[in-house]
């Protein structure tokens, strides 16, 4: 079945069919969707992806294990250091590598500042397709304090490729830690404070999302919905603290769940809300991991060509937009036999096309921002 | 909708919408946060970080000859042949910048610091080709590393080279170089 | 409840069925018949005590001589994950959609369908996911080769490293 | 214009046969001086709205051309006249083609009634108001035409929104200028003015409490009515791409723009005469403003800076706040603005009425307006400065940089 079979088969009477993307401002990339109106009122919003696809999946296959790192930066270009993160555990399991206690605090740091960066333009375009703009540039000037940072700290401001099988690349030193607590200290009860006065609170935002695409904690479950977005809806479900992994256990966090703030639990105000709290909770986690810090060493003991031995692995970790997992099937050579990525923005755009059904067409657009999509974590 | 959320929808609006206004023009007093770009251009190269991972370069001096930035690369991007014979001699070092997605992985390799960044970022050409860099010039002989050599050792400073200043300048179509190497050693051009 | 007592538990209702619990690395997981995944994943699903309501990817793998399929399930409840093997012979590899069980199967199974040539039967819309409509081949395959162009658009770039 | 030609006319001692030609000649020169102010205006305003979003955002904005970039929008429009005029394939050509003449138009001929000073008018209507109500809905058919022959759903729906947006909010602005009307006694905008003193407790936003509210109901239908943030729903890029002028390009394009811009001087000129006192000036009689020709340009210039800073707060709305939806919007306007307005109009008239038997009244009920209204202001400078000490970050009073 093709794509014009499909939309023949449902078309109705006194539909219009709106062509949204891949180039429309708001659809966050490359995405298209195939909106079916009725006026303003949509029928269904029908998600067509596969703009982006590169086929990493494939590239995979041909890329020697230490290779792909650089790869797993590009499958979620604003929060590449999970992508690091996840691919790199995986392949530690895989070898039963053990990780150098500060080099786990430094991902751990480098993560958190990620998230951070990550929550802000979410929260930034999703006001941006509201219609307000000043939010936007304010989350863009405080991540590009947290980009100077990870210049700093590993030499490139978007794709990382700042971990490494066994460790990190490179170490932290006092500059770059003052820096941190620099802007730790600006952000903490400052920013977030002045962002929820400028638009989190602001009455025509909160009429906006709230009740907009509600979906409730089955729903969510079952329509595979991880992180911030599955937390919006009232389920307690966190990696980091459910599935612990690296060294968050020994750090002490809140898992901000939605309550229904201004509504339903679960709308799309629920979903903003949750990330603004998920980034006070990443600061917090910042100033402990940073006084924390122990010393020693920051690569463990790795052969040069890595080769591990036959097995799978499935290794995943709470990124920004949720779980974020790496299936690595090892077949003993020096290349991954298969490499599977399971992302959260995929699942997610699932959930858009159902919870699209009814909605105003300046609904889609709040529900697209507030599930937070990004378009290469979608294709791959 | 009951009257009294009538009422609390207009104050809601009245008090927010003032709350918002009173931050966005304290904003208006602050200083921008961004640089001029045309007018500080030079202070934009300050700015950029200590490490940070721009064009790479390489100091054929130190160079082994070990391939193993060649072996690390994910996609390819650096080609190095180094004749056999008696006498090895690197004949040819070349950098596809067009192609090369800054990893730093061939930078961890190198056992000597020959190939490293530097902070160039800047470098849009009208030809592609032009993108290439090589880096040797004439026959070279290999780097013998020092017992208790450290990285550091090597590092004397990041400069940026004059392949990378000069590309347009630079770019000639690839010719094995002419000189005879001695003691019999063969570049790869003369083996085909 | 871990892989095994999942194990002890679903083979009490498809003895024949199901593989003993295999190792492999770090990963333990347990093979299913093809013709019995409705009703596994009924089971899992909605047995009190297992409540794998999430259904977290699907993974195809081309195996050489058959095609595997790797099914990830989240238990939010008990806070467990397992992962389930299926077996597909490569000369026709159908089994049933388990869509109408979970809904974020949907769109694992269209990229399987794309990337792997796995038909899913009763799959409410079962097209191409990632490629275009009109793409031949399944690119995730072993035995997968690019052709020359697409459209007359050339797949490959000549090499610049090599020529100069 | 007419008191002004029939002065020529005496003072030069011309025939009456002659008279139609300066008359005629008058206007021109008047509509000449109306539509180099609007353009100027709008380029102006285009150019400052950028360095203010620049501000509000931390950054800089067009600094390039001229001191400060202040020659951008000079730039802009050169380059938008030597743009090529694109007219996509399957348009209504005739009607693409017109659709940015009517709204420019449209808001340009409110210019005829708008005053500069006593004299200075183009035509001193005694249904001002009424007209200029009348004379916009040009706009509506103009952004109409061209989200209908652009041939794209797109604009389809932005002219859709727009003119249901647009008929709809002509409703409030009617009520809430009635409001000011009771007590006036006059439609002619000049003499509303004339009504008013030049202190500001003399205008007529503290005549009463109804004209009090009722200014900022105006004030946001009026916002509502020249598609600006937070209604500017017809041309809502995040959800329309550009609304109804998307398939616009060159010189067609800037006259929509032309059009939004020009408006704000309108929305605020109107304001400043109903509400704000006009060109009054304190504590100078009208008889002599309208005798001396130094008080008429003291009165233009403090008519300016009122309207002005009228144009100023709607820029900062519109970096401030988000959109609404097209439900809400509807909701806003029938359930909330014109009902209030309506009330408006009753208090207005309750105390129009009681002023006549307790005339003291008037005079504490205005004064006790002014002190509340210096209350908020006071209070929104103190958020101001709480604003700056609770994130500090560098602060920089100089407003361009």
């Amino acid at each position: 079945m093709t794509l014009e079979e499909r939309l023949n088969l449902v078309k109705r009477e006194n539909e219009i069919l709106l062509n949204m993307g891949p180039q429309h401002p708001s659809t966050h990339g490359v995405i298209r969707f195939i909106v079916r109106a009725d006026g303003e009122i949509m029928v269904e919003a029908l998600p067509v992806v596969g703009y982006l696809h590169r086929g990493i999946e494939k590239l995979a296959e041909q890329t020697p294990y230490t290779g792909f790192i650089p790869y797993t930066d590009r499958v979620d270009y604003l929060a590449a250091m999970f992508a690091n993160h996840a691919y790199v555990m995986g392949v530690e399991k895989l070898l039963g590598i053990e990780v150098p206690k500060r080099a786990e605090y430094l991902r751990v740091i480098a993560c958190e500042l990620n998230r951070i960066a990550s929550h802000l333009i979410a929260l930034g375009s999703m006001a941006m397709d509201i219609g307000a703009f000043t939010p936007f540039l304010h989350g863009i000037r405080e991540r590009e304090l947290i980009n100077d940072i990870t210049e700093m700290l590993c030499g490139a401001r978007l794709t990382y490729n700042y971990m490494r099988v066994g460790g990190v690349s490179k170490d932290i030193d006092d500059r770059i830690i003052k820096k941190i607590n620099d802007f730790l200290d600006r952000f903490l009860p400052g920013f977030i404070d002045e962002f929820n006065r400028l638009i989190t609170n602001n009455e025509i935002l909160v009429k906006r999302c709230v009740n907009i695409a509600t979906v409730s904690a089955d729903e969510a479950i079952n329509f595979g919905l991880v992180g911030p977005n599955l937390r919006a809806s009232g389920v307690k479900w966190d990696l980091r603290k459910n599935m612990p992994y690296s060294v968050y256990p020994e750090l002490k966090f809140e898992v901000p769940v939605g309550e229904g703030f201004r509504g339903e639990v679960g709308d799309s105000y629920d979903r903003f809300v949750v990330r603004v709290k998920e980034m006070e909770e990443s600061a917090r986690i910042l100033k402990q991991a940073v006084s924390q810090l122990p010393e020693g060493e920051i690569l463990a003991k790795v052969p040069k060509r890595i080769k591990p031995p036959k097995g799978e692995v499935y290794s995943a970790v709470e990124s920004a937009r949720g779980e974020l997992g790496y299936y690595i099937i090892s077949d003993g050579t020096e290349n991954p036999y298969r490499v599977k990525i399971r992302t959260g923005s995929f699942s997610a755009m699932k959930a858009i096309h159902i919870k699209s059904q009814g909605c105003f067409i300046a609904d889609l657009v709040v529900l697209i921002a507030s599930m937070d999509i990004v378009a290469p974590e979608i294709d791959r | 909708m009951s009257f009294t959320n009538y009422l609390a929808n207009i104050r809601n609006s009245v008090v927010s919408i003032f709350e918002g206004m009173a931050v966005t023009f304290s904003w208006m007093l602050r200083r921008p946060h961004t640089v001029q770009y045309p007018d500080k251009v030079d202070k934009g190269h300050e700015l950029i970080k200590e490490g940070f991972r721009g064009i790479l370069e390489v100091d054929v001096s130190l160079c082994t000859g070990c391939l193993a930035c060649q072996r690390t690369c994910p996609i390819g991007v650096i080609l190095v042949e180094v004749s056999k014979g008696t006498e090895r001699y690197i004949t040819r070092f070349d950098i596809d910048a067009a192609k090369c997605m800054y990893c730093g992985l061939c930078t961890e390799a190198c056992p000597t610091n020959a190939i490293r960044h530097t902070k160039e970022f800047a470098y849009s050409v009208d030809d592609i080709r032009k993108l290439v860099l090589h880096y040797i010039k004439e026959p070279v002989k290999p780097y013998k590393p020092v017992k208790d050599a450290t990285p550091d050792n090597f590092n004397a400073g990041r400069f940026v080279s004059e392949i990378v200043k000069n590309r347009e300048k630079e770019y000639v179509e690839y010719e094995a170089p002419s000189v005879k190497i001695p003691d019999g050693g063969q570049t790869e051009k003369e083996k085909n | 409840m871990n892989i095994s007592e999942v194990h002890t538990e679903v083979k009490k209702f498809f003895p024949e069925k199901i593989s003993d619990v295999i190792a492999s690395g770090p990963l333990s997981f347990f093979y299913f018949e093809p013709e019995i995944i409705k009703e596994l994943f009924l089971v899992l699903r909605d047995k009190i005590g297992m409540e794998f309501k999430h259904l977290s990817y699907i993974a195809a793998v081309d195996n050489k001589e058959c095609f595997e399929l790797v099914y990830c399930l989240y238990s939010y409840r008990w806070g467990n994950v397992i992962h389930l093997k299926t077996r597909l012979s490569r000369e026709n590899p159908i089994i049933k959609s388990i869509s109408d069980l979970f809904v974020a199967a949907e769109w694992h199974e269209r990229e399987a369908y794309d990337l792997m040539g796995i038909i899913f039967e009763e799959h409410p819309d079962l097209r191409r996911i990632m490629m275009p409509d009109d793409f031949e081949g399944h690119p995730l395959r072993k035995d997968f080769k690019e052709k020359d162009n697409y459209h007359g658009i050339p797949t490959s770039r000549e090499k610049i490293l090599g020529k100069f | 214009m007419f008191e002004i030609s029939s002065k020529i006319l005496d003072y030069f001692g011309i025939s009456s046969d002659f008279s139609v030609i300066v008359v005629v000649l008058v206007f021109f020169v008047y509509g000449l001086f109306a539509l180099t102010f609007a353009s100027l205006f709008a380029g102006i305003t285009s150019w400052y709205e950028r360095r203010i979003a620049g501000r509000m955002q931390s950054r800089i904005g067009p600094n390039r051309v001229g001191y400060q970039g202040f020659w951008q929008w000079l730039a802009d429009g050169l380059k938008c006249w030597f743009k090529e005029d694109i007219i996509p394939k399957d348009t209504d050509s005739v009607l693409f083609r017109i659709a940015p003449y009517f709204v420019f138009t449209g808001v340009l001929s409110t210019f005829v009634v708008i005053p500069f000073s006593p004299t200075i008018v183009g035509s001193d209507m005694n249904v001002g108001l009424v007209y200029i109500i009348a004379i916009t809905a040009l706009v509506v058919a103009g952004i109409l035409m061209a989200g209908w022959a652009s041939n794209s759903k797109w604009t389809l729906l932005g002219g859709i929104r727009s003119a249901a947006q647009m008929i709809s909010y002509e409703i409030p602005v009617a009520l809430s200028l009635i409001v000011v009307i009771i007590p006036a006694g006059t439609l002619s905008l000049q003499k509303i003015i004339q009504m008013q003193g030049g202190a500001p407790y003399n205008w007529f936003i503290f005549h009463n409490p109804g004209t009090f509210a009722a200014f900022f109901i105006y004030f946001t239908s009026a916002l509502a009515e020249g598609n600006r943030t937070p209604f500017d729903l017809p041309e809502a890029e995040s959800e329309l791409v550009a609304g109804y002028n998307t398939e616009y390009s060159g010189m067609r394009f800037l006259f929509f723009l032309f059009a939004e811009w020009m408006n704000l001087y309108v929305i605020g000129a109107i304001a400043t005469a109903v509400f704000l006192g006009g060109w009054r000036i304190p504590g100078i009689a009208y008889e002599v403003q309208a005798a001396s020709l130094w008080l008429q340009f003291v009165g233009f210039i403090i008519f300016l800076i009122k309207a002005l800073l009228l144009v100023n707060v709607i820029i900062w709305l519109r970096w401030t706040l988000p959109r609404l939806r097209i439900d809400q919007l509807m909701i806003m306007c029938y359930k909330y603005l014109i009902p209030l307005s309506v009330i408006m109009i009753l208090l207005s008239v309750f105390f129009t009425v009681i002023y006549y038997s307790l005339p003291f009244l008037s005079l504490a009920v205005r004064i006790v307006l002014f002190i509340l209204s210096l209350i908020v202001a006071g209070y929104f400078g103190y958020r101001v400065y709480f604003n700056i000490k609770y994130f500090p970050d560098k602060t920089y009073l100089r407003w361009m940089i």
